[in-house]
């Protein structure tokens, strides 16, 4: 039966992060913009504390995993998401969490491997995860991962570079934290080459080398790290470390997105709600109330492009819930996945830069936080898969193409 | 609980749509869009399906199904699908059975309801545009002032669907000159409203649209929707927003679809042309809107079953849905190309459907 | 000297043009697109002894051929169809010209070819050329023309189908007109193989066996014609009938695009600026004006797109003006055209579609040429290569990259 | 004569300081966005390019070319293309000195010109825009009463360039509370004015802007550009904003060349991103709005340099070339991907630029 009420549980989820965003997130967040680097603390702590035992915002896992009434599982993370993206974005990323490299775990990991490497994210001190896939020379194209893992007696040993590796310093370098990083073992068998092997933090031969300066979401640290003759444990490969003639692995392991997307739409959703709002105060503090039904030859120009903006956002949102709805089901949501990534990346990018327009040298100044939420949008577009990547999944899944026939 | 699959009856409804749509009213559209005639039979048939008779409550003589935003709009959509003008013209009657059913009088249900429940097609429609550039839904030209018990009607009226043989209108009215909105249900031949000779316009030409003039046309308070007070009018608008916003959605689908299919065959320079980035990449986006403004129309509609103001969820779904299907349609003639071009293919119908969207209102309702 | 404005002669056209634009197809408009396949012979008699002898719509040519003062030969050209295109697209495409065909014939004929084929346009009762290049199973792919051209004897023998032939029906059947059909005489040299034959209207085995229904343009006609051992003489090859090692002719033949990509550039701008023209009276009519220079935030939604319909129109007029000055300074102008071609089948797609919605019933209704415009316009986004088509000539130019690098 | 092609001496200009653009001014592009300073150097060198100097008549010093707007919009390209707040800074003068020559008395001219044909840069500016989400230059708020022979200025100005080092201030302001707008020349240093601090932005971070607030300034009628009876504010506006159309112009080649120049190199999926259709499409698309955008401006300035009217012609530019700079810097971005995101590539700057573009006025003046 179609139904756009969210369930309660969620409804309380939801307005708890809200008074989180409201009060802890809103006030820190021009201050962490500037002093890019720095970590707050403060707020990191106490959102540890508080979900350290049910992290709101972890990824994936599907209603299959737990019988009886359906999961909302799914749901309530993109719901809640959404809720501290409006906060900040950037703090958001920041907050302590298992993360991707959680989520590769949590889907490819052994039933040891999650219990060693998951359980330290429900007790003791902030603890972060993370995810290094991308090369300096690779982006979009995950087959071309140039890093190697080699085996040598009882360990691997990692050799290449990794960037854009979101809590990369707080997962290697400042918790008890991991990565999972993303090595060829036989560069020849191509994708079913890759395999995915966690690094402990302070593994010698790993190095945050950088920590890239950014045009928005200041508040979270993208690390370029080095792996140079880094040495793991054998059992640290996540999955079978042989190569498949299919690459089934592979495959599995870029499922992850089909969990990550939404959740990068729903943060994407988050930023430019926050942007409407804060539209929408401006204007009816002059007095401009929006006309719903007018008609087109009456509206101002102010008035159209705010119904766009919020049409837009609300097919976003709808487009990414449907994506955690499926998945929570226990349903495949490839394409509905990329179609609600794609859109919201697009959505919030949009919106924003119009905000920004729409509020002339008030939208352009920093006193406001509004040209920051469109620095942060503009990530949206980009990581999880850009824009383009996700229409290319799109595509390829309407029209029955494999990744051979559509490139 | 959020979910956003039918339930199982709005399945099967909308499957038993779905498949006389494909199977008896898209190989109609071609012909209909330049005969400007749609085969009786096909409108018997269409009728026969119950779209109309099943909403009316038993104690009227119909089926007594509950009316539903979202059932309908699921109908909707299969059936512009397959063709917008068939579409309008079947679901006509819905134009005056469903504004009666949920805001007429007693008296009112019981004299008109069962007139639409009988074996044959029985035509009836609204009267909404005006045919004005600057037409205007919360301003409307045409109007009814009220004088010694009766209302005294005066305007010009368009896009009226089967003026000519509707039994009856529901005309949308400004009263007096104040802002209020009323409805009047008119019988065929009433003095004062004369049908003015058929339409011509860039699509919509299989359907019978007309003019509809009132000059001094007396009504009786009885025959205002809802009696002397009136009714909810926002709620009736709202109703035939989400419905727009289904059938454009219909024909968006229909122009994708077809042009998909088209790409995936034609080959240039050795490949599909869908295997291009060009082409592909714009079948995607196509696809991402649809979905989008599907997803807009049903959570308005929704809304409306809940039986909550819906005003900003239909008004944003119908703009959404009438920008994106034109988005949509337009890109449907391009990647044919010169075959998009060329009236073999039902894409440039489609094109020519989709920017209607835009102005149309009471074409249609949920 | 950066200058727009018209020289003196140019002006002279236009203002011509407009009258007949105005007073002799304007009023005819409607009927010839309701009576479909049906020919205003009152108007294109007249048209044809007004112009036989400097026909006003030519293509092609550049200043080179001129010495001396400059040529703005090419500028006329592109004023002109504006005007004729702004009175009736499909009746300005229906004119008796020498057309794409002719303009073919002038680029790769000999002297001699020139003369016997073109002369008769200069006098005695109305002509019109053509050109056969689509098949039904190649459409921007003009490398896998499959239509065949064999030797025998003293003649070349063509077998093939060939549609979208603008004017197909006047030039091979209806007047002392020429078809130039594009063949190959040796499939297995690709490109170099392609060459372009003249046939005289009336030639056996040429057969028009089809003139479309068109969504719009439908007073000029648009034929299927079939080639069946259809025998030509020999000398009637464009160019060397030789197949050379490299596509030298290919390309030479693929310039004359050069010409008629801002020829199409041109009448698209006429059309959108009928329906601009339209709708500004309209709104003059109520009582609206459009304010320039009045702040963002008071401007009606109407306002706002009427600005940016005429500043896209005016971009498009202007780089179309650009394209045709180049080829009159007689330098090359492939990347301008594909621009001018580009940006002008797009904004006139978009300023008519837009008009339609602004005028709301009165622009959907078929008691206007609103409507028709728009179902006019839609074509100039599609013939003389598409918008994908011209995007890509574009790209190739900016990026430097080869057909074969960027496909 | 139509021509798409300078004239001798405005490509000897343009190419001087593309020159000087390309080897001077864009290495300092991202240290001046980080720290907010633009070396002394090099705005000593972009003043000896004579760029303000040149137009000034002889009679007061200057070199006496003619003042041409086509002639500005070109070397405003090239100096944006390098970078838009270096660009305003070496460009601020001319904020002051176009409107005296332009409109000013002989007295005016005579007292204001020859302090800039001096040997070192001497900072200028224009006060224009208002610190309000509804900003508009039809009806300011900043305003100018007359009193006794004088005017009394109130109200607040943002986005002045260099203000704090000023020596003269244009201020726009409405004559009382009429539609009239006049241009009042402030010495720096006037009393009851004050230059706030300086703004912080989301782009144009290298280029020192302020808040100026003026409480019953008092201003004598002789500061009024043009004297008593005022000038043709609106001739002024328009080559502001041919102006910023040519600066966004810039910023878009800017970012269009930087993320060609990277879809060239860098690979995926065993080719150059650029052999995509996807990325080269959205190039094609990004030259053609350039090429567009740009020949709007000349028009514009052509325009203007015949002595008409250009409102329409300065509007439709300025409006078109925001927008397709705003389209063109966030594809530049969007092409780079993760790399465009941080600031190790001009990309994010020029985006941040360019969405400014709809909203300054007074920064630039052709």
């Amino acid at each position: 039966m179609i139904d756009f009420e969210l369930p309660p549980q969620v409804q309380q989820a939801r307005d708890m992060l809200h008074m989180v965003a409201e009060t802890m997130m809103r006030p820190i967040a021009r201050e962490y913009d500037e002093r890019e680097h720095e970590k707050p603390w403060d707020f990191l702590n106490a959102m540890w504390e508080a979900s350290k035992a049910t992290n709101p915002v972890s990824f994936g896992g599907g209603g299959k995993k737990e019988p009886g009434a359906p999961s909302v599982r799914n749901l309530q993370t993109v719901v809640s998401i959404e809720e501290l993206s409006w906060g900040d974005a950037g703090l958001y990323l920041s907050i302590p969490n298992p993360g991707l490299g959680g989520a590769a775990v949590a889907a490819a990991g052994t039933p040891e491997q999650r219990e060693r490497f998951l359980a330290r994210f429900r007790s003791g001190p902030p603890k972060w995860g993370a995810m290094a896939i991308t090369e300096p020379h690779c982006g979009s194209d995950t087959a071309a991962i140039t890093t190697t893992a080699v085996r040598d007696g009882d360990h691997w040993v990692l050799n290449g570079t990794k960037i854009f590796v979101t809590s990369g310093k707080m997962a290697a370098q400042e918790s008890d934290g991991f990565v999972v990083v993303w090595a060829t073992v036989d560069k020849s068998a191509g994708r079913a080459g890759i395999k995915a092997f966690v690094v402990e933090r302070g593994t010698p031969g790993m190095t945050v080398v950088k920590v890239e300066d950014k045009m928005g979401i200041r508040a979270s640290d993208t690390a370029m790290i080095v792996f140079e003759n880094c040495r793991i444990p054998l059992d640290n490969i996540l999955g079978s470390p042989e190569v498949q003639r299919s690459t089934e692995g592979f495959k599995g392991a870029m499922a992850t997105f089909d969990a990550t997307r939404p959740a990068v739409a729903a943060s994407a959703i988050g930023i430019g709600r926050a942007a409407l709002d804060f539209v929408r105060a401006e204007l009816e503090k002059h007095g401009i109330k929006i006309r719903y039904g007018v008609s087109r030859n009456k509206l101002t120009a102010i008035e159209r492009d705010f119904m766009d903006m919020e049409a837009t956002l609300q097919a976003a949102r709808l487009l990414t819930w449907r994506a955690a709805w499926l998945m929570d089901q226990g349903r495949h949501n490839n394409l509905e996945a990329s179609m609600a990534k794609a859109k919201a990346g697009l959505a919030v990018t949009q919106v924003t830069q119009k905000a920004v327009e729409l509020l002339g040298p008030l939208g352009y100044s920093r006193k406001y936080l509004l040209e920051k939420w469109m620095r942060d949008a503009k990530i949206n577009d980009i990581f999880e898969g850009t824009q383009q990547i996700n229409l290319l999944v799109v595509a390829r899944r309407i029209l029955g193409y494999s990744s051979k026939e559509l490139n | 609980m959020v979910s956003f699959e039918p339930s199982e009856e709005q399945r099967l409804i909308r499957d038993t749509v779905a498949t006389f749509a494909q199977e008896q009213v898209r190989p109609q559209a071609r012909a209909s869009d330049e005969s400007g005639e749609i085969p009786a039979a096909l409108i018997q048939q269409g009728w026969e399906l119950g779209l109309t008779q099943a909403v009316i409550p038993e104690e009227y003589g119909g089926a007594g199904e509950a009316h539903s935003a979202v059932t309908s709009v699921l109908l909707i959509e299969e059936l512009a699908w397959a063709d917008l003008s068939i579409a309008c013209h079947l679901l006509a009657p819905r134009l005056l059975v469903v504004p009666v059913i949920e805001a007429g009088t007693e008296e009112q249900k019981r004299r008109l309801l069962p007139r639409y429940t009988l074996d044959s097609f029985v035509p009836a429609t609204a009267a909404v545009v005006e045919p004005r550039w600057d037409f205007d839904l919360s301003s409307l030209s045409v109007t009814a002032t009220p004088r010694n018990g009766s209302y005294v009607l005066s305007g010009t009226k368009c896009f009226v669907p089967l003026a000519a043989d509707a039994e009856h209108l529901a005309v949308f009215a400004r009263i007096g000159d104040g802002d209020e909105v009323g409805v009047f249900l008119l019988e065929r031949g009433t003095a004062g409203m004369t049908i003015l000779e058929r339409e011509k316009n860039m699509g919509l030409k299989g359907l019978a649209t007309y003019e509809v003039a009132f000059d001094q046309c007396q009504v009786p308070v009885e025959q205002r929707l809802g009696g002397a007070s009136g009714c909810d009018v926002n709620r009736l608008l709202n109703l035939q927003r989400v419905a727009l916003a289904a059938a454009a959605v219909g024909v968006a689908r229909a122009s994708f679809e077809y042009a998909r299919d088209y790409a995936k065959e034609r080959k240039a320079f050795g490949v599909a042309i869908a295997q291009k980035q060009a082409i592909a990449f714009m079948l995607a986006e196509m696809a991402i809107e649809i979905d989008a403004a599907r997803l807009l129309t049903w959570e308005a509609a929704w809304k409306l079953d809940r039986g909550e103001d819906a005003t900003r969820e239909a008004v944003l779904a119908k703009q959404y849905a009438a920008n994106m299907a034109l988005m949509v349609a337009d890109r449907g003639v391009q990647i044919l190309g010169g075959h998009g071009y060329i009236r073999d293919h039902l894409v440039e119908l489609f094109l020519r459907n989709a920017r209607g969207f835009a102005t149309f209102e009471g074409l249609l309702t949920a």
